[in-house]
């Protein structure tokens, strides 16, 4: 009984936490891979994404966010035109400074071939998973990239490729060109300002409203965007996710909750016989329903605890190494257009852990009420020949 | 998905320009009207372009955002060939620009390539300049695309002017919903080209001056385009020397020309 | 005659935690066919396990143990189940029928076990509860029955088969006195009848007193054998 | 005994404990409904988004140039396209099939320009059911006949270049040689996916003014988009076709290589449903061997007697199995009663998250309406029951043998 109830409760819990994991990956995915929590722009970029509309006293932007637990990343955009191998693709180039980027997304996490973007190799630049197969690019080979600089001239430079992306997004992977910042500067002749600050928030204590309205107090006069409102597909796709999950959640708990009630059903009525003879012996009712009430409250906590002690170390360890379902996806996945990484984790929340607990003691309690009074009520003679 | 690819640089904008607005529009068609606005296009037609032409040209651009100034030597044969070659500021010196029947090719010494220019670039800015690369490529369409007619002969601005009305054929692929060409009327020099939209709003302005002679021939030599949207910036294109005639051969619009010094 | 049962020097000895309990000491008992004895004496005497061991449930630790001549410890797993269930009747101190079955069904437990046909079985299976007086109680379950009627099936259930002999274990314990008679009576009528061997454990005097033969157990060594008619 | 008779008996000692028996089968119907609720949404949802991007011009199976799928170049034809089709076309798993030439192009009208994609289609031979353009027609028509020099194109196109019907559209591409070639169209209506990204970026051109255009022959194009009545049977067809079609130059591919992002989408989410079917049968799994193993115990003195009797072993072992199996069809059939009305409701209303959820809801560039529906498919529906048969079983085993080990001798010395 006690091994059954802690059984499905460590199912539970293993189940919630690959649920968690689950919304959480997706939501890293659109975040973490590359747009970041939060995005600044100068206020008409985003409408018209233009060279020159660019944040400036961006050092200053930079530290003021950093001083108040922001990690925030600066980025530079520009288009142009990638040619190798005798043919050529229109590209987006974006210049990045690796060392903030890293503490913001984790696009450097996600090469498929050759190495991330680092400042002793200036030549080196990285490229998206289709635009490296449009252009025939292996790691290593040259890459010419030319563009019209801030200052109209004709920039063109010769890059070698360093590293190329796994699927991260439609855009990056089609035509990402990544650049160091001050290579990016210095082909595009853009001496200063940007134009992105990528944001990730120190912690999820405060709401992705609050967050935003607090990046919105530091930067008053920039367009501040928080994720759901840069990417409202992805949003609304997590959304629908997590209401047919949570759906998904109510049934399997109610599946449990109908063993529980079993298991505990069987458990009491099986023992009829015995409350009989104790009731024989003068035991008042009331007292043979605590009886039950706390002997029952005890196998629930005995369930628990070896839920808890199988289901978290078990949660833990998918945490950290999680079900790689690459095998299935044979070149990508992705939903709308946002790469989802194949890789399942488990997260292991209060929430996780706590609600199958309670479900499984409130549903436990509640099943023992109609065979616990009915024990009760018992008249002691039916009860010793019960069955 | 192509990204709004400006920038590249091509050819042989003085080519296109011109073009534009003088093609010999050759094949035949009614109306007397029209035929009296070819005859008269095609003189233009031969003032500015001989079978070949060789000349130095400065180009300077005003945006929001820059000013630049840029030199360059350019050549043509006939109508189908021409190739420019940048030889100031030092940083842009060789790139150069061919264009071959309907295909461009951009050369960029700095990294020693050649590039083909795809669908895709059209419409980007040329050079930096008010001019997009579909400028330079559909010149040679001009012809086929348009249906001209004196729109109005006589006195504007104590000068006596005519001006041609061009209309698109119904189903040319062109972008422009009229193209209106004022020269003037004793020696056929152009004074402004006005260049709408489908719905007739003007788009932009060409305007011509500083007629001199050169090449044995009275030319504007300065040439200004201005975006009506942003009336404050312009591409101005100044003549130092054209001469016609010379020979080129036609191996000279080659690949390997392209990136010779 | 010749021996139904033989038993020779038979020891059975239990590890009951760290304590061997010798149940049976050096046995030698032989049961005829038709014969209609007890096993007595006091609890823990051994009379249980020595109905074990000639039921062929349990194994001795020393000695043989033949029935019909066939030695139990040569058969194995499979041909001992078989040859209890045709050569071995069982009635059980707690009647021990299949709680889910009827009457009519317990009795002929056995017969379907064996596999024999369905019109035979019944036929067989009717002509026993008549015997025992449960004809008309035949769709009855257990739980529908007394402690009585119950211990009928269980013995109906044991002739069925016609076995070889039938083990009685207790068989009255859980009955009142009247009933107890009327089963006693019951057995011996078969015996008479149909000469089926029966072999009880006791330590009801009842059972005693109409035992044609009475061998008395006293910590697992023969201690009697009086044989009465 | 006969196996008839062990039924039997197992039959009449799950009815001796009635309510245990009924709350454990309940325990397997909820996971009927768990299973059927997981699977048809998924099956459902799959064939959906399937079919959905199927009509974004590719089909269930393409017949396209080689390399055309690596890369989508006009400069890759497809020889003689319109005979392929006329071959493709007599298999009867083919429901339709377009001819169709696709590959990038630059739309400009004014001074405005953008980025995009051509497809050429034959407008009187496509049907709205299979292409997804037409059904989103918010405005006009279809340009007339393949001649036509209409174009429809995207609510977001239109509003970036400015575009109303019956206005001048220019479209540059690069031919059959490389060479650029523009041409002209007017727009003769505007489609609206929802999805930005298509709205911004797809024209549908009469295929033969492009043909002329890109210097192609009559009978050229870039690729065959298939569409079969079931998108399960793709790689069936493919096989087929690759058996049956005369002819070479060509590769054919299904949807899952066409659209491997779509592809990959949908094996990961079908892998993370097994997985959450899979824990919730490990539970009911649980449920019904804490069942039987206690109803084992209970009985422990009864299948003692019943060896004692002469019953073997392994009838004991079988009996306790079937007990278990009857356990499961009960609960299969508990779990049909309580799920028909669930499904039917599901499979006919769905629900509508909508309300929760935004209009222009996308995934993979694949437009799913927000409704969660159900669709259960054969091979599903067996799926299911095959997974609830040898649940029951894998949970009877261990009390079965657990009954099957019980020592005849436990009977004689009870009580």
């Amino acid at each position: 009984m006690i091994g059954a109830m802690g059984f499905a409760g460590f199912i539970m819990i293993f189940y919630a936490a690959l649920m968690e994991g689950l919304l959480h990956t997706t939501e890293q995915n659109a975040t973490v891979m590359e747009s970041g929590q939060f995005q600044v722009h100068a206020p008409e970029y985003r409408d018209d994404p233009d060279l020159y509309t660019m944040i400036t006293q961006e050092v200053e932007v930079l530290n003021r966010l950093q001083a108040n637990g922001y990690q925030a990343a600066p980025r530079l955009f520009g288009v142009g035109l990638a040619a190798a191998h005798a043919s050529s693709v229109g590209i987006m180039l974006r210049g990045i400074d690796p060392d903030r980027e890293r503490l913001v997304t984790e696009i450097h996490r996600h090469l498929l071939a050759g190495k991330w973007l680092n400042g002793d190799d200036p030549e080196g630049v990285v490229v998206g998973r289709r635009l490296a197969k449009a252009l025939g690019l292996v790691v290593g080979d040259e890459l010419v990239v030319v563009s019209q600089a801030g200052d109209g001239s004709m920039a063109n430079e010769l890059y070698r490729v360093r590293g190329v992306l796994k699927s991260i997004n439609e855009s990056i992977d089609r035509s990402g060109v990544f650049f160091l910042d001050e290579v990016f500067r210095k082909l595009m002749v853009l001496p200063d300002g940007v134009h992105e600050i990528a944001i990730r928030s120190p912690d999820d204590t405060y709401s992705l409203a609050d967050h935003t309205q607090q990046i919105q107090n530091l930067v008053p006069d920039l367009e501040v965007k928080n994720w759901r409102e840069l990417q409202p597909v992805v949003a609304r796709v997590i959304d629908m996710s997590r209401y047919s999950l949570l759906l998904m959640l109510v049934i399997t708990y109610s599946a449990v909750g109908i063993l529980t009630l079993n298991g505990m059903l069987m458990g009491v009525f099986e023992r009829i016989h015995e409350f009989g003879v104790v009731k024989a012996l003068g035991v008042p009712p009331w007292q043979i329903f605590s009886l039950i009430a706390i002997e029952s409250f005890l196998q629930v906590v005995f369930a628990s605890i070896i839920a808890l002690a199988a289901g978290i170390p078990l949660s833990l360890y998918f945490e950290t190494h999680p079900l790689d379902l690459t095998g299935l996806a044979s070149s990508s996945a992705s939903i709308a257009g946002i790469a989802l990484d194949p890789l399942w984790y488990c997260r292991v929340s209060v929430k996780a852990v706590v609600d199958p607990i309670v479900v499984l003691m409130v549903v436990a309690m509640l099943s023992i009420i109609y065979p616990a009074t009915k024990a009760a009520l018992l008249k002691p003679l039916a009860a010793i020949h019960h069955r | 998905m192509n990204l709004k690819l400006n920038h590249v640089a091509f050819l042989l904008f003085l080519m296109v320009v011109l073009s534009l607005t003088w093609a010999s529009m050759s094949f035949a068609t009614t109306t007397d009207d029209e035929v009296r606005a070819r005859l008269i296009l095609d003189l233009i037609d031969d003032l500015w372009r001989a079978d070949s032409s060789e000349s130095t040209v400065t180009m300077r651009v005003v945006t929001a955002n820059y000013r630049r100034t840029v030199t360059m030597q350019n050549w043509t044969l006939g109508k189908n060939y021409s190739l420019v070659r940048i030889v100031s500021p030092q940083k842009e010196k060789g790139t150069a620009t061919l264009k071959s029947g309907n295909v461009i090719y951009t050369y960029l010494p700095k990294t020693d390539r050649t590039i083909r220019l795809t669908s895709g670039m059209m419409m980007g800015s040329w050079m930096g300049s008010h001019f997009t690369n579909d400028d330079l490529v559909k010149e040679s369409r001009m012809a086929d695309d348009y249906i001209p007619r004196l729109g109005f002969e006589g006195d504007r601005e104590g000068r006596s002017i005519l001006e041609f009305i061009l209309e698109p054929k119904p189903e040319a692929p062109v972008v422009w919903g009229r193209v209106v060409i004022t020269v003037l009327a004793e020696s056929y020099l152009p004074l402004v080209s006005l260049y709408y939209d489908e719905d007739l709003s003007l788009v932009r302005t060409v305007t011509f001056s500083d007629f001199v002679e050169m090449g044995g021939r009275t030319l504007p030599a300065r040439l200004r385009v201005v975006p009506t949207e942003e009336p404050d910036e312009y591409t101005e294109l100044i003549y130092e020397d054209i001469r016609f005639g010379v020979l080129v051969p036609e191996s000279f619009f080659s690949l390997q020309q392209l990136r010779r010094q | 005659m010749e021996n139904l049962i033989q038993l020779r020097n038979v020891t059975k000895i239990y590890q009951q935690g760290k304590v061997q309990v010798h149940a049976v000491q050096d046995l030698t008992l032989g049961l005829a066919l038709g014969e209609f004895s007890a096993l007595c004496g006091p609890s823990g005497s051994g009379k249980t396990t020595v109905l074990n061991l000639i039921g062929a449930l349990d194994e001795p630790s020393q000695g043989t143990i033949l029935l019909e001549g066939n030695d139990l410890a040569l058969l194995n797993r499979t041909q001992l189940s078989r040859l209890r269930r045709d050569r071995i009747g069982f009635v059980f101190q707690a009647y021990n029928l299949v709680p889910v079955l009827t009457a009519y069904e317990n009795a002929e437990f056995v017969l379907a076990l064996q596999g024999v046909p369905a019109k035979e079985r019944y036929d067989r299976t009717m002509t026993i509860l008549d015997e025992v007086g449960l004809a008309g109680l035949a769709n009855r379950r257990p739980d529908e029955l007394s402690g009585g009627q119950q211990q009928r099936v269980a013995i109906a259930r044991a002739i069925c088969p016609e076995p070889a002999v039938v083990l009685a274990d207790e068989p009255t314990a859980n009955v009142d006195t009247t009933t107890a008679d009327g089963l006693l009576g019951l057995m011996e009528k078969l015996n008479d009848e149909k000469r089926i061997t029966f072999l009880f454990s006791t330590h009801d005097q009842r059972v005693m007193d109409r035992a044609h033969r009475l061998i008395r157990l006293t910590d697992g060594q023969l201690t009697g054998d009086e044989v009465r008619r | 005994m006969g196996f008839m008779r062990i039924v039997f008996i197992a039959w009449r000692n799950l009815l001796r404990n009635r309510r245990r028996t009924l709350i454990t089968a309940f325990s397997v119907a909820f996971g009927v409904l768990l299973s059927v609720t997981f699977t048809a949404s998924g099956d459902y949802t799959y064939t959906n988004m399937i079919n959905s991007s199927a009509t974004m011009g590719f089909g269930h199976v393409t017949i396209a140039a080689k390399g055309y799928n690596d890369t989508p170049t006009l400069t890759r034809r497809l020889v003689a396209a319109e005979e392929l089709r006329r071959q493709v076309l007599s298999n009867h798993e083919v429901e339709n099939a377009y001819v169709r030439i696709a590959g990038q192009a630059m739309f400009a009208a004014g001074v405005k320009s953008i980025g995009g994609q051509v497809i050429g289609v034959h407008p009187l031979q496509e049907r709205p059911e299979h292409n997804l353009f037409i059904r989103s027609i918010i405005q006009g028509i279809l340009p007339a006949d393949s001649e036509s020099t209409g174009a429809l194109i995207g609510a977001k196109m239109a509003e970036k270049l400015n575009l109303r019907l019956g206005k001048k559209l220019i479209y540059t591409l690069t031919d059959r040689k490389g060479d650029l070639v523009s041409g002209m169209s007017r727009v003769s209506g505007i489609f609206q996916t929802g999805e930005d990204m298509v709205d911004s970026s797809v024209v549908l051109l009469p295929i033969n003014r492009l043909r002329r255009l890109l210097g192609y022959d009559a009978g050229d194009a870039s690729l065959i988009s298939v569409l079969i009545w079931d998108q399960r049977g793709a790689d069936l067809v493919r096989q087929k076709l690759i058996g049956s079609l005369q002819q070479t130059g060509y590769e054919i591919l299904t949807w899952a290589e066409t659209q491997a992002d779509l592809a990959g989408l949908i094996a990961i989410d079908r892998a993370g449903n097994y997985l959450m079917q899979f824990l919730v049968g490990l539970l009911i799994a649980a449920g019904i061997l804490n069942t039987l193993l206690m109803s084992v115990m209970e009985r422990t003195r009864e299948f003692g007697m019943m060896m004692a009797l002469g019953m073997s072993p392994v009838q004991v072992v079988i009996m306790v199995m079937v007990e278990s199996l009857m356990i499961g069809l009960l609960g299969l059939f508990l779990g049909a009663v309580i799920t028909t009305p669930w499904y039917i409701y599901m499979a006919g209303t769905g629900i509508d998250f909508s309300s929760q959820i935004g209009q222009d809801y996308s995934t993979s560039g694949v437009l799913v309406d927000p409704v969660m529906k159900f669709r259960l498919f054969k091979e599903s529906v067996i799926g299911i029951l095959a997974g609830v048969f040898i649940l029951t079983l894998l949970a009877g085993i261990f009390p079965a043998i657990k009954a099957g080990r019980v020592p005849p001798l436990a009977s004689i010395r009870g009580i």
